[in-house]
């Protein structure tokens, strides 16, 4: 089978997955194989799949071929276009930094009696889904490729199965990662009902009423926003992703989240073609509720992995505003500006996918030097690991949405998409979008505040715990995998620009209109709309502020000046500071709890133990369960009662069954 | 084996020879290792016969009538026949050093064992209706035994059932046959020809409707029991559960099949006949909601079950109410992927019961509650499980996806609606299944559980063949099925 | 067409039909087991003087079917269910039926039914003796009817095989007997069925004491 | 965007930030004496602050001993930021070639970015007073960010730009126009500004009592220079938005060409309009008692009503539609 060009570094990338899949089969007999075999296959499959994805989004090119697999009248089809190659390359670079990054970190599952064959094989597989996700054309492939990804990822949650937590996580996990494949399965059977056949060619065909595109529609969002972890179907994101092994929960949180990103996009905006803005609300709505959800239960936690988990909400809430904001624009004849709102929701796409991968990374590394997840029992680590702590504050800079990196620069074209609510027609959308807007202008604002907790808690103070006074700084590998996707958060948030201009290509071929004119003023010059509606300069920015930290600094440190002196802690002369009386990460979060309160189930008391001391408990839970979750089960559990009193265990009243049965088909018969 | 004929009466009739012979054979070792020749001996003759018949075509003789459907559904019989021989013969002899059951009693077995595939066999190669019955109910006489073979209470309480149950429902089956010949004699030439089911084809669309009607419901009602619709479906459990694991296995492998087979054969006859009557599509309708029903049960009663092979034969229950819903759909896509689905699920299920054979054995108990951590004490049986689980729950890229996806793909084309009772359903039915068994597969192991001599062999071949056929379904088994479709549907899918 | 037109063999056969409902209504309400036993035999005998009758007017297959009915559903099966009932001593028993005349009123209801049903077949205008459909079918019925009503096992056995008769009935009177292979195998089946029962009765009373079926509920989905 | 690059543009917005630099105690220092006059006390010479300034560079800098690296980096960057986030504020010329390097989104970043590294300062040492003031300052700017951003959604839609420069050449083109959009845009934004500069009712810079204070805990541990940069970035800081307030709202005066005589002239107004604004805002501080930290939600909610309601006003009255 001869591949075009673009489509054999795919393809090499999709092997090079399976075959580090394939070398794990061994890996129980030979436990070094995982880190010096099957890792650097998967560094390998990642590195093609960024070179697919480049190249693909440079030449323009729309390669498409079949493979001798799936049903017999439906051949696997295999497309890569400028969509799929942006998604690809996005797996690949952060399947790269995982994979440099995890011979370091499974070394510690060597002596442990868990089976690294699974690890191995399942992360293998796991990858390879997700890369044959972004690849299929059509709908079998999609969802066997899809179903790989989740099957594989919830053997990878459940990898460590002794605490009931993870398995009871990984059971949430995948039941609704099974329920959201069925929508999913469900919309392609209405575009194909239409489109006569589940290719997505013949789907891009389909002629739907208004009605059956709603409903197609309808089961995408609900589809593909469970598998997102868009509010209300999220609760599996936060119980899943902290439970599996860091690097793992990397690649979960800040690819497998995309892949159902990159689903959605092209469900809607490729497949569905004319896009409503009735939709685009729904969206914007969900978008908004989920970002600010899912920020604020990320400040109530203490546990790191379900902080960032969490943010992992927040962020595709941000994703799916920006995804919003460009169906009201398409569905209200702006393309131009759905194509802003497009490209800064794939900007933050990406932008999500390193910083969270990046500070899994970290959390996966504190974790492995301190053996601590929960952040008070951390800090000081600073001290003891300069490198991690550097990348991490990076990462926590890019999340908070902070100038000069690649956080700020997707958030500030959301809100330049949002601003140009003026140009539509219905001025209910035109008030609506700005306070969409507002709402992610306090997401921001929490966002920042919750990793400024993170980072003083964890990262500065004086250590809470006799673990985080031990920690050391973690292997050169893992610091690498870590390093990279830090320099790659200052690069996008520095060169815009030439990223916007790499993938003009994707809102080109999906809306129709390029945004050429944002770049057309020189790589320095970042102009949305026009220069004089506004204008940013990243490279200038980064410029003027090494300019005044570095003249401020050089100015005040010379000579003399340059001493300091070290002495204890003043703390308004109160004793003598020691741990334990530094805030925690739960005071940090007190007042914000009290401010909205009513969005969380706070349930707090405090007991007064027998040796006089007090015991001071706290849970804060999603609302969503009792709301949503718990009714539903509880009327699954009660049919299937019902049906469980049929089987009464007499046989006279199995022959009566048989009996009516009888009688009543033949009185209908006759 | 020259003639295709002589390859199907060797087919047919190994079995058969299989009990007179395992019915002397006093040591136990030599009739388990002879059960498993039979097996292969009988799985050989098939392949051949099916090459024969694929590249022969059909083949009509002395009342046995071959073609693409039952070739088909041979060669699936024998070879779960042969598979299940093979983890039978040191299951059963372990059961048996455990003294759970005698000596003549494993005799019994084995010979039974022969009796229910020579049974099966005959029902599936014959053309004469009233042999067909027949040999079903003689299914049920051979199995019977087979179920109360451990004599517990249960055991004895569970053969009553499907005894009782299964032979009032083959009773009115049997009038719904005599139905059909009263019908054929009315237009047939040779009233002796009126239960030779291709002479009937042939001429099907003359039979009297109404009759054909009624008969229909006593079929459907008859064979249904067997197939185990629900409501008709209560001994099926039971009889699953306390029979021994192989039993169980064949039983849901094959057995369920074997009646769908007839009720398919039957559905033939009815469509061209009631065509021209009052209710054109009656007897698909009946099918489908018959189907429909059972699924839905089915899938409601996975849930917090506390024993392990009743809950595996609900999603028995659960499969074959798909299988029934997809033909009573008819259409070639439904038919096809009724087809596949009829193929994948036995190969899954046996595989899964043969892989809940061992997990009993380790855990000394059936009760969920008590079976943990499978994947400690023998990680071979406990990934058999969860994989075998994950196919059966129709993940992709198993085998069984593939045909859930299609007849769901042919349920959104003609019933839209409908599809949403299957998503729900398969997703209720899914979370019952992994709820049960994940508790079971992970987490920490009981001092007692201790790894047994377990042969994996069949559950690996089982499932990598459903894996084969859920990432490409090999072009001559297309064919094959397609030629099916064309069979039953008048059209084809290629 | 009413009766006169028919001949006298025709007569006979109506007659005897007539007589094997009646026989499955005795059963019905029968309490005493042997008499319950006695009057299944004489269903058997009615059963294989209908196909003997059947027989002389020029099918002689259905000789074999008639002797083979006779020896089985007359003699064998009613013998060995004497010698199970006296071996586990229950000639005696009385089992005892709710509401006898509900039951067989409600018995007659499924004839009615079971007539209603029949028409659109005796209307095609085929052999004589075609009405015996709906007796036959009432009988099958009724045997059901009687395994969902009565609760031993002796009973059920006797409702099970008197659906048989209702069935060889069927095929004598509406079709002049099935082909000879289907005969012989039905019988075959009768009779290992027959055996079977026999076998099972003695498990069921070793495992509980009564032969009750209420009381094998062991296996069930309640939830306790 | 060539046009944007001539150096006597670039040398103006130099000038600019020193004027920025320069100014900034001033203005703090002008407050505080009109407060303390209002108080009938003679309070401090103008001159005060740059006095402390001056002692603070020249004192030795105290260091705990559990700080990290980050303590130390903390000031510059604080300052370095605020002080770029103050070069994008036109001054006393319109046309800014800064401002089209960052609009004014990018400057509530740039404050943000202060912010995180002031409150990761506040944590470093391991004291609880830091922390308080960490989570106390993020809760009172995360409070803040939406009505900040309202206001400034209901100038851009009304000047569809975000550059500061159009902004302020948007509303001297328009002249006198009374929008209400625009009232309720600027009174938000007081209200907004007010608690960002940490004055009261929101937080007290002249208190150092424990439980009140947000900023000061913050930098409760710093000494020598580091608090210098500290201090005067919070004075920068309040220039910055009195700057921005009185140059977007009330643009009159401000030099639209780069001649000497207008630029003068410029300067002459902005001076007039800030003493005006600082007199407003002691007014209101010596008037007004500091309120509970809890209190301050309701505070900044009445903000973010008032920017609401400007947009609502902007989006009902001033487009129709």
């Amino acid at each position: 089978m001869n591949l075009p060009l673009p489509l054999l570094p795919a393809g090499l990338a999709v092997l090079a997955a399976l075959a580090s899949a394939g070398v794990s089969l061994l890996a129980n007999r030979r436990h070094s194989l995982l880190r010096l075999l099957a890792m650097p296959l998967l560094v390998l499959s990642g590195i093609a799949a960024v070179f697919a994805g480049i190249e693909v989004l440079l030449s323009g090119v729309v390669v498409a071929t079949q493979l001798p697999l799936g049903l017999p009248w439906l051949p696997w089809q295999v497309r890569f276009d400028a969509l799929s190659g942006f998604f690809l390359a996005l797996i690949g670079l952060v399947t790269t930094s995982v994979a440099l990054y995890g011979p370091g970190y499974v070394r510690q599952y060597e002596h442990g009696k868990h089976s690294l064959t699974a690890l191995g094989g399942f992360t293998g597989l796991f990858v390879a889904g997700m890369q044959m996700v972004v690849l299929a054309d059509d709908a079998f492939m999609f969802m066997v490729a899809w179903e790989v990804m989740s099957l594989s990822s919830y053997f990878l949650v459940t990898f460590e199965h002794e605490h009931p937590a993870n398995r009871r996580a990984g059971f949430l996990y995948l039941l609704m990662a099974q329920v959201g494949a069925l929508c999913i399965l469900a919309g392609y059977g209405v575009l194909a009902w239409s489109g006569g056949g589940f290719t997505f060619i013949a789907m891009r065909g389909a002629a739907l009423s208004g009605g059956w595109a709603s409903v197609a529609f309808a089961l995408a969002l609900l589809g593909f926003g469970m598998k997102a972890g868009l509010v209300p179907v999220h609760v599996w994101l936060p119980e899943a992703h902290p439970v599996a092994p860091s690097h793992i929960s990397a690649l979960m949180s800040a690819v497998m989240l995309k892949v159902a990103v990159y689903g959605f996009i092209r469900f809607s905006f490729d497949l569905l073609g004319d896009v409503q803005w009735g939709w685009g609300v729904a969206v914007l709505l969900l978008g908004s509720i989920s970002a600010l959800m899912g920020v604020l239960y990320a400040l109530m936690q203490h546990d790191l992995k379900r902080l960032l988990a969490y943010h992992s909400v927040e962020n595709i809430g941000i994703v799916f505003i920006g995804l919003g904001l460009s169906m009201i624009f398409a569905g209200s004849g702006q393309p131009l500006l759905a194509a802003l709102a497009l490209v800064a929701a794939l900007y933050h796409t990406i932008n999500h996918a390193i910083f969270k991968a990046l500070l899994f990374l970290g959390a996966g590394a504190i974790l492995h030097a301190a053996h601590e997840q929960d952040m008070e029992q951390m800090g000081g680590l600073l001290k003891r690991m300069p490198w991690t702590g550097l990348f991490f504050l990076v990462g926590c800079i890019s999340i908070a949405a902070l100038p000069p990196f690649n956080g700020f620069v997707s958030e500030w074209l959301t809100f330049q998409a949002a601003l140009q609510a003026w140009a539509l027609e219905n001025g209910v959308l035109r008030s609506l979008i700005p306070i969409a807007a507002a709402l992610l202008a306090l997401t921001g604002a929490l966002a920042a505040a919750c990793f400024v907790k993170v980072y003083g808690v964890s990262f500065l103070g004086r250590a809470r715990s006799r673990h985080a006074q031990h920690a050391r700084e973690v292997s050169t590998g893992m610091r690498a995998g870590q390093g990279l996707l830090a320099l790659f958060c200052l690069l996008l948030g520095v060169m815009p620009t030439a990223f916007l201009s790499l993938i003009n290509g994707i809102p080109t071929a999906l809306l129709g209109v390029g945004l050429s004119h944002a770049t057309e003023h020189g790589w320095l010059w970042l102009t949305p709309i026009h220069p004089s509606v506004a204008s940013y300069s990243a490279p200038l920015v980064l410029t003027g502020l090494l300019l005044a930290w570095g003249i401020s600094s050089l100015w005040l440190r010379r000579g003399k000046l340059r001493r300091v002196r070290s002495c204890e802690a003043w703390d308004c002369g109160f004793s003598t500071p020691n741990a334990r009386m530094q805030y925690t990460a739960t005071a940090f979060s007190q007042p914000f709890r009290r401010v909205f309160g009513l969005l969380f189930r706070v349930e707090e008391h405090v007991s007064r133990l027998e040796d006089g001391s007090q015991k001071h408990e706290l849970h804060v839970s999603d609302r969503a369960w009792e709301l949503l979750y718990a009714p539903v089960g509880r009327w699954v559990t009660r049919a299937s009662a019902l049906v469980g009193r049929l089987q009464t265990g007499h046989v006279r009243g199995y022959l009566g069954w048989t009996l009516g049965t009888l009688l009543v088909l033949l009185w209908i018969i006759s | 084996m020259g003639s295709p004929f002589s390859a199907l009466l060797v087919t047919v009739f190994t079995p058969l020879a299989g009990v007179a012979l395992l019915a002397v054979v006093r040591t136990l070792s030599v009739a388990g290792w002879l059960n498993l020749g039979l097996t292969v001996l009988e799985f050989m003759a098939s392949l051949a016969l099916a090459s024969a018949v694929a590249y022969g075509g059909d083949l009509t003789a002395h009342s046995f009538h071959i073609d693409a459907l039952n070739v088909y559904l041979v060669v699936l019989t024998t070879f779960i026949g042969m598979t299940t021989a093979i983890f039978s013969r040191p299951y059963m002899a372990q059961v048996c050093a455990e003294g759970r059951i005698t000596r003549q009693r494993m005799q019994l077995y084995h010979a039974m064992f022969q009796g229910f595939q020579f049974t099966m066999l005959l029902a599936l190669t014959t053309d004469n209706l009233g042999v067909l019955w027949v040999a079903v109910e003689g299914a049920t006489l051979a199995t019977v035994l087979l179920v109360s073979l451990y004599r517990t209470p249960e055991s004895v309480e569970a053969a009553w059932k499907y005894f009782i149950l299964c032979g009032v429902g083959i009773a009115l089956a049997l009038f719904g046959t005599v139905l059909v010949y009263f019908a054929a004699q009315q237009v047939l030439a040779d009233p002796e020809q009126g239960l030779t089911w291709s002479v009937l084809h042939a001429s099907a669309a003359q039979l009297d409707p109404t009759v054909l009607g009624i008969a229909f419901v006593f079929l459907l009602v008859g064979y249904g029991t067997k197939v185990g619709l629900v409501p008709m479906h209560f001994w099926l459990p039971d009889a699953h559960s306390e029979g021994p694991t192989p039993v169980s296995a064949v039983l849901s492998g094959l057995l369920l099949n074997v009646a769908l087979y007839a009720l398919l054969r039957l559905k033939m006859l009815a469509d061209p006949a009631l065509a021209n009557g009052s209710s054109p599509a009656i007897a698909g309708h009946l099918m489908m909601a018959f189907g429909l029903v059972s699924f839905v049960v089915g899938s409601l009663s996975l849930q917090r079950r506390h024993n392990i092979k009743r809950m595996f034969s609900y999603s028995s229950i659960e499969h074959m109410g798909l299988m029934t819903f997809a033909f009573g759909m008819g259409g070639p896509l439904a038919t096809f992927a009724g087809l596949l689905h009829m193929l994948v699920h036995s190969l899954t299920k046996s595989a899964i019961f043969v892989t809940v054979g061992h997990a009993t054995h380790i855990a000394g108990t059936q009760t969920i509650e008590h079976i943990r951590g499978l994947i400690h004490t023998q990680p071979g049986v406990g990934w058999g499980l969860l994989l075998g689980v994950a196919a059966i729950a129709g993940f992709p890229p198993f085998g069984i996806f593939a045909s859930e996806f299609l007849v769901i793909a042919a349920t959104m084309a003609s019933w839209p609606w409908l599809s949403v009772i299957l998503l729900s359903g398969l997703a209720i039915a899914f979370a019952g299944l992994f709820g049960n068994v994940q508790p079971m597969v992970y987490g920490a192991a009981p001092e007692n559980q201790a790894a047994v001599k377990a042969n994996m062999l069949p559950v690996v071949v089982h499932l990598l063949l459903v894996l084969w056929l859920g990432l490409a379904i090999p072009a001559l088994l297309a064919n094959w099925l397609n030629q099916v479709t064309v069979l039953i549907a008048g059209e084809g899918v290629l | 067409m009413n009766l006169e037109q028919l001949s006298l063999l025709d007569q006979a056969i109506f007659v005897l039909a007539a007589l094997a409902l009646l026989a499955s209504f005795s059963l019905l309400a029968q309490t005493r087991l042997t008499a319950a036993i006695h009057s299944f035999a004489w269903q058997g005998v009615m059963v294989a003087l209908v196909t003997t009758l059947v027989a002389l007017s020029g099918i002689h297959h259905l000789y074999v079917s008639a002797l083979l009915t006779l020896s089985l559903k007359s003699l064998l099966i009613p013998w060995m269910l004497h010698r199970l009932v006296r071996r586990l001593d229950m000639e005696s028993e009385a089992e005892s039926i709710g509401h006898p005349t509900l039951l067989v009123l409600a018995g007659a209801g499924l004839v009615i039914f079971c007539y209603w049903v029949a028409l659109p077949i005796e209307r095609l205008d085929m052999i004589s003796t075609r009405n015996v459909i709906a007796v036959s079918l009432a009988i099958v019925v009724l045997g059901l009817w009687m395994m969902v009503a009565r609760r031993r096992v002796v009973t059920q056995v006797l409702g099970f095989m008197s659906m048989e008769n209702g069935l060889f009935l069927a095929a004598v009177a509406s079709t002049r007997g099935m082909p000879l292979v289907v005969e012989l195998g039905v019988a075959f089946d009768v009779l290992v069925a027959a055996i079977l029962f026999g076998v099972f009765f003695f498990h069921i009373s070793e495992s509980i004491e009564t032969l009750d079926v209420d009381l094998l509920n062991r296996l069930n989905e309640r939830e306790e | 965007m060539d046009h944007f690059l001539t150096p006597g543009d670039w040398g103006l917005a130099l000038v600019q930030t020193l004027l920025f630099l320069a100014g900034a105690p001033l203005l703090a220092a002008w407050i505080r004496r009109v407060k303390s006059r209002l108080q009938n006390r003679r309070g401090p010479p103008l001159t005060q602050s740059y006095r402390d300034l001056r002692k603070l560079f020249a004192k030795e800098a105290m260091v705990a001993d559990t700080a990290s690296v980050l303590f130390r980096a903390a000031p510059y960057v604080v300052f370095g930021s605020t002080l770029v986030a103050a070069s994008v504020v036109p001054l006393l010329a319109v046309s800014l070639p800064t401002a089209a390097v960052a609009d004014v989104i990018v400057l509530v970043g740039f404050l943000a970015l202060a912010r995180f590294f002031l409150a990761l300062a506040g944590m470093d040492v391991g004291t609880a007073f830091g922390g308080m003031g960490a989570s106390r300052e993020m809760l009172v700017s995360a409070l803040a960010e939406p009505a900040m951003l309202m206001a400034v959604f209901t100038l851009a839609m009304s000047a569809h730009s975000t550059n500061l420069s159009s902004m302020v050449q948007f509303n001297l083109d328009a002249g006198l126009v009374l929008r209400p959009s625009f009232l309720f845009a600027l009174l938000g934004l007081l209200l907004v500004a007010v608690a960002e500069t940490g004055r009261i009712p929101i937080d007290n810079p002249a208190t150092h009592l424990e439980l009140t204070m947000i900023h000061e805990a913050m930098i409760l541990e710093y000494s020598g220079r580091h608090l210098a940069l500290m201090e005067w970035a919070s004075q920068l800081k309040l220039m910055l938005y009195g700057v921005l307030i009185v140059n977007v709202f009330l643009p009159w005066g401000i030099a639209t060409d780069t001649g000497m005589a207008s630029l003068a002239q410029g300067l002459l107004a902005l001076v007039a309009k800030l003493l005006l604004l600082g007199l407003l805002l002691a007014v209101a501080e010596t008037v007004l008692a500091k309120m509970r930290l809890f209190r301050a939600p309701h505070y900044l909610n009445l903000a973010f009503l008032l920017t609401l309601l400007g947009l609502f006003s902007h989006v009902i009255l001033e487009t129709g539609a």
